[in-house]
């Protein structure tokens, strides 16, 4: 049998340097150790290494190289013609290399100023598309509709026309909870107001509500992220263990 | 294309804002002096700046991943401010990016620093340094400085992600004063736990304008309040309008049946009174011998006017009536209103425009090659 | 490609010689027109570059104000001006992306000349760390060989399933290079965060201030709440005390579940905090791209 | 420390300042073994799985052989503890139901490579099973990664027959063909074509994807549980159809496809018709559950030294008093 990427002994030695891998870096947590410096390097290296291999195989290939010399027809393909156009950006990029000359740096400033330029304008296009879905979505009702129940009635059994009528009301509970998120909006907001310094009392509990309030939300997103990380560490650890150690270097 | 995807308004609001801005601007150049409050972390720099200097220490800065974009560059800013300050206790600087764009920038402004302060010979190529554009390679490379170089000051000021506790950390371990701010929302409550001080949220792009008084700055900064005010003036407004009409005016209202897609939409008015509704025997494929009763809303026929109204035909006791109504999103359970925007079904406004004969859309239009 | 009569055109097909003398011809003329920016004298220096930096954001700004006709395809001839500019605008989105990455990339050189020219400065000085500088490059070197290699064997139809069957040493190389360690120490990197998250949270979680308990607290049911088996006990709790009160689940006692807690902080609380954040953010970049799309920034393009 | 400075600190003190090390060491105990005694004798434990996890589960379940989604996996392996093992519920739903899917990457060149992997791994259990496996250009295409995805997704969501023009993708034999004239894309033409939008990712690309195509296809962010809050918010203003957050979302749907989902929305529920069926005889729990008691025992640990360290800044308030 061919000796493939999959084949166990090769997988093996593969998997034992991530552990190495793994351990070196892990080192740093005891302290800055010669074996962490090393694979911190090393890591370094490659990674470096493989953004200049992504360069052209992900990105200058594609986008520039088969649009300057175009292409043969292959399987069902058919030919697609070269633009010499696109050999024009090659000085114009390379203008920014002239950054490390004391007299000439100034011309650097092109090709960034044109990349700020098209940056810059993308994000005036997207703006609203961004958040005007979120502030349409922070207006809400702050009247009840109905006044039947002060609670959402319970959706169990309901059958379709109810659960829509339950939706499209605003209970007294709802409104309720409605008000307190434009508080919450408003008073997060003020804190945010840089141009004056407020003097009347409420605008200043109001301003001081809005950095406890932001407390909550930064707490709802530790919590939640923490599992992330542990989940991360977690899988580490089944590499560690599961997939190298009992399964590949115990045989179980 | 905004007309279709969100309505000529919103367009409009945007150019108020921006309106704003330019004005506030335009004042401030204009030689007006506009007042900003004061802001707590920033006043934590000279005190970080002198302590490493104290150590004879360096004072590492770090914009996070942040690209050749607004934040990027913002940081950078900030970042020159600090290093004036270092220049003048002779205070040795690091500045590690991940992206050789906004490298070449920043080395092109730390050198201008150095070159204002009148000791440009001071100016060491290396203290800017490009480390890695991959994110844990970065985060690796930085820590390590952070250990080695002992950093008696940290900066990390920008779009933070999943490195920021690394090197927060790292820095704490070492004892550096560290003053952190960041673009990236859910990477604040890292920073806030880790570091001395943090710029929450916006007070990131006031620290620039706090920090250097240079008039455009203050005077956008003052804009972006004003815009801000707009925004919120506009949530009030739409609030109050919304809950008081909702209250009195019926409305149109479309209904997802139990939240599943693709399914017959149904018609309700606001008050709950369906508009129209057929009972229909339906089979389910999964269980052939069984027959299943549901009731179908259906309207005939929704076309969407401009600015969210939309106009609608349905069927009542079998003859078609038409109405139109203003659709709001009212509840978060609702999805429609994002597919009004777009209309699905062809507008009568636009009949289709004639076809031109096949390939010869290619080539005459340099390089597009779509 | 019915068009190859007479000498000049946009695009040739693949392997023409036109095609050859063309992209020469293209080269000189830029070239020469770069050549020509070094004689640019001082006062027009800036105009340039603001120019550049306005003409390049003026394509989506003017794409986010003009109108643009419904259903756009190429197959479609415009209707009066409105259209044809609209379409227009259209048909160079591909071409303004394309141009984007390729102009970006250039750049890369810049950044690895930096970590160049710290590492073999270390190499050469014999610093005391000239070994992990050499451990640096020799990697570099090798990534970029292998990874370049590699991916010219892998062109052609039927060329990945080849190397699937039987890999040469590049294969493996590449493999184990990228695979094998890159991978590997990204995720490292990742996960060595749960740490540090630990200590952090040991060391900053105290009831001090207000702010820290809340911070504190908000955190404790966030983390409760993804603990399933926690989750599972609570809730068996309150279905006993909607039992015994006999009220119904979708009642008041309903909202003592674990989940519903968060849900609540989460759906009154906290999106409406972060959103706020978040618009306050928005704006500042809509203000800051202004200001650099306006080259009114300082320092950037002046 | 040195010893002397240890012996004069208080009992509170201490319990303030553990070193960092041995709280680092802790951790790494407290993680490695429960995921060992999981691997040997494994352990289920309940889960209640949120609303947004349904409406993901009931979009994806009534999903058929005709139906073409894309998936948009954008995580490397460093994200692989939450995201791999979403990908890998996902992919095995689709593969029960024969889903056809575009698989391509807006995020991370490698990303490709991983999700090929997977779907390696998968057909391997699938043979051993004896059931068919899922091929490329017949059951699935790869279209790679799109390196400028914000504007590649502005083309895709505005005309995709534009977008994707001249996108080659390789069939069995491993020829280029035209992207077009494969089985998955039979019935697409437009991006509204699509089924759903599926990304799984570990950064925050949301609000890339949203504004161009979110009003166009059903998007479903499975995302880790870093990202979540932020989503959320997409989620609760309708332009996210579905979520899944993190480990514990993937546990939740490990659950649903074990369980389904009844026509009162019940999780294990019989009432018919079924708004989501379970997949009987299939093992659903894999690597989510395999992760969750190693969850469990590491946010408990957390908790307690949190309070132990809360626990001694009282002590020492009290004795300081």
């Amino acid at each position: 049998m061919a000796v493939t990427l999959e084949h166990p002994t090769y997988e093996f030695w593969k998997l034992t340097i991530g552990a190495a891998a793994t351990i070196g870096i892990y080192s740093v947590l005891y302290r800055e150790t010669k074996f962490y410096r090393f694979f911190e390097h090393m890591f370094l290296g490659l990674a470096a290494g493989w953004s200049i291999t992504a360069l052209w195989t992900e990105n200058l290939y594609q986008n520039w190289w088969l649009k300057l010399v175009g292409s043969q027809a292959e399987g069902t393909e058919k030919a697609q013609p070269g633009y010499w156009a696109w050999i024009m950006i090659l000085p114009l990029g390379f203008l920014a290399y002239t950054i490390f000359s004391r007299k000439h740096n100034w011309l650097s400033r092109i090709p960034i100023g044109i990349l700020i330029g098209l940056g810059s304008g993308q994000a005036i296009l997207n703006w609203f598309k961004l958040y005007g879905p979120q502030i349409d979505n922070s207006i809400k009702t702050v009247v009840p509709t109905v006044n039947d129940s002060a609670l959402v009635p319970s959706k169990l059994g309901a059958d379709a026309a109810r659960l829509a009528e339950i939706a499209n009301n605003v209970y007294v509970s709802q409104a309720i909870n409605n008000v307190i998120f434009l508080f919450t909006l408003l008073s997060v907001f003020s804190y945010f107001i840089f141009c004056t310094e407020f003097k009347n009392k409420f605008m200043k509990s109001t301003t001081v509500a809005g950095r406890l309030i932001l407390m909550v939300g930064f707490g709802a997103i530790f919590g939640a992220t923490v599992m992330t990380r542990f989940a991360l560490l977690i899988d580490r650890m089944y590499f560690v263990w599961v997939e190298w150690f009992i399964e590949k270097v115990l045989q179980r | 294309m905004q007309y279709y995807d969100t309505g000529k308004y919103h367009v409009f609001f945007v150019l108020v804002l921006i309106a704003f801005l330019m004005f506030n601007i335009l004042r401030a150049r204009g030689g007006k002096s506009l007042f900003i409050r004061r802001i707590a972390g920033l006043t934590a720099i000279d005190e970080a700046v002198g302590r490493s200097t104290e150590m004879g220490r360096p004072v590492l800065m770090v914009p996070g991943l942040s690209g050749l974009g607004p934040v990027g560059i913002q940081a950078v800013r900030i970042f020159a401010y600090i290093t004036k300050t270092a220049v003048k206790f002779s205070t040795p600087i690091r500045i590690c990016l991940a992206e050789a764009a906004l490298y070449s920038v920043a080395q092109e402004i730390i050198k201008d620093v150095y070159q204002a302060e009148g000791v440009p010979e001071k100016y060491d190529p290396t203290s800017v340094r490009f480390v890695s554009d991959r994110q844990f390679a970065f985060a690796a490379g930085v820590a390590g400085l952070i250990y080695r170089e002992r950093v008696a000051a940290a900066f990390l000021m920008g779009d933070w992600f999943a490195e920021s506790l690394i090197l927060a950390e790292s820095a704490n371990a070492v004892g550096a004063i560290q003053v952190a701010a960041s673009t990236v929302t859910t990477q604040t409550p890292f920073l806030i736990a880790a570091c001395d001080y943090v710029l929450i949220g916006d007070e990131f792009y006031a620290a620039s304008a706090y920090l250097s008084r240079e008039p455009v700055l203050v005077g956008s900064l003052v804009g972006q309040d004003w815009a801000k005010i707009a925004i919120v003036a506009l949530v009030i407004g739409l609030t109050a309008v919304s809950s008081v009409d909702r209250r009195v005016s019926p409305q149109l209202c479309l209904v997802d049946e139990n939240g599943k897609h693709g399914q017959a939409l149904k018609l309700r008015t606001i008050d709950g009174a369906l508009v129209s509704e057929e009972k229909e025997e339906f089979t389910d494929p999964r269980y052939p011998d069984q027959q299943f009763v549901k009731t179908v809303y259906r309207p005939v026929e929704i076309r969407p006017l401009e600015d969210n109204r939309v106009k609608i035909a349905f069927t009542e006791q079998g003859k078609v009536v038409e109405k139109d109504g203003v659709f709001r999103n009212r509840n978060e359970s609702e999805t429609w209103s994002k597919t009004l925007f777009k209309p699905r079904t062809p507008d009568p406004l636009f009949p289709p425009r004639e076809k031109v004969q096949e390939d010869t859309s290619d080539s005459t239009n340099g390089g597009t090659n779509s | 490609m019915n068009e190859q009569q007479g000498f000049f055109h946009f695009s040739f097909p693949n392997g023409s010689p036109y095609l050859l003398a063309w992209i020469i011809i293209g080269l000189i003329l830029s070239c020469g027109f770069v050549a020509g920016l070094f004689f640019v004298p001082k006062h027009l220096r800036r105009p340039i570059v603001v120019t550049g930096t306005f003409v390049a954001g003026f394509y989506f700004v003017l794409k986010w104000l003009w109108p643009t006709a419904q259903n756009y395809s190429e197959t479609e001839v415009p209707r009066g001006f409105v259209e044809r500019v609209s379409f227009n605008i259209e048909y160079l989105l591909p071409f303004v992306s394309n141009f984007t990455q390729v102009l970006a990339a250039l750049l890369l050189g810049l950044g690895i000349s930096s970590l160049l020219r710290i590492h073999f400065t270390q190499l050469f000085k014999k610093h005391r760390d000239w070994f992990f500088s050499l451990t640096l490059i020799l990697s570099m070197i090798a990534m970029v060989i292998f990874g370049i290699w590699d991916w010219s064997t892998r062109m052609g139809p039927g060329a990945d399933d080849k190397i699937a069957e039987a890999p040469g040493f590049v294969n493996f190389a590449k493999d184990l290079l990228f695979d094998g360690l890159l991978i590997n120490l990204d995720a490292v990197m990742f996960s060595i965060i749960a740490f540090f998250i630990f200590s952090a949270a040991y060391r900053a979680f105290r009831i001090r201030s207000m702010e820290s308990t809340i911070l504190l607290t908000v955190a404790l049911i966030v983390m409760l709440s993804l603990m399933g088996a926690i989750v599972g006990l609570w809730d068996d709790q309150v279905n006993n005390l909607a039992k015994s009160t006999g009220s119904d689940p979708g009642g008041i006692v309903d909202n003592l579940r674990l989940t519903t807690i968060k849900a609540w902080i989460q759906d009154t609380l906290q999106i409406p905090s972060i959103r706020a954040m978040d618009l306050g953010l928005a704006v500042g970049g809509l203000a800051m791209s202004l200001r650099l799309w306006l080259s009114i920034e300082k320092g950037v393009s002046n | 420390m040195p010893e002397e400075l240890e012996k004069k600190k208080s009992f509170g003190e201490k319990l303030q300042s553990v070193n960092r090390s041995i709280l680092y060491l802790i951790l790494f105990v407290v993680v490695s073994v429960p995921l060992v005694v999981t691997k040997f004798l494994n352990v289920q434990l309940r889960c209640k799985p949120e609303q947004y996890t349904k409406d993901t589960y009931v979009l994806l379940r009534n999903l058929g052989p005709n139906d073409t989604i894309i998936i948009d996996s954008g995580f490397t392996n460093s994200s692989r503890g939450e995201n791999g093992g979403q990908l890998e519920a996902l992919l095995r739903m689709c593969m029960r139901q024969k889903v056809k899917f575009v698989l391509f990457s807006s995020v991370d060149p490698q990303s490709p490579q991983i999700a090929r992997d997977f779907i390696r791994k998968l057909n391997k259990e699938r043979r051993a099973k004896g059931q068919d496996i899922c091929r490329r250009w017949d059951d699935y295409v790869e279209m790679g990664f799109f390196s400028d995805s914000p504007t590649m997704l502005q083309t895709m969501g505005e005309d995709l027959s534009r977008a994707w023009a001249n996108r080659k993708v390789k069939d069995q034999q491993g020829v280029s063909r035209d992207v077009f004239s494969s089985p998955p894309m039979k019935n697409v033409k437009k991006i509204e074509d699509f089924k759903a939008y599926v990304t799984i990712a570990a950064s925050g690309i949301m609000p890339t994807i949203v504004p161009r195509v979110g009003a166009k296809v059903p998007v479903i962010s499975m995302i880790t549980g870093v990202m979540f809050p932020e989503q959320y918010n997409y989620y609760k203003s309708g332009q996210l159809k579905g979520l899944v957050n993190g480990l514990s979302g993937c546990v939740e749907l490990e659950t649903l496809m074990e369980k389904g989902i009844d026509a009162k929305g019940e999780v294990g529920g019989k009432q018919l018709p079924m708004q989501a069926e379970p997949f009987p005889g299939e093992q659903n729990f894999k690597r989510g559950m395999a992760y969750y008691l190693a969850l469990h025992v590491a946010l408990g640990v957390l908790i307690l030294a949190v309070v132990i360290g809360n626990i001694g800044m009282f002590m020492t308030k009290r004795s300081s008093r």
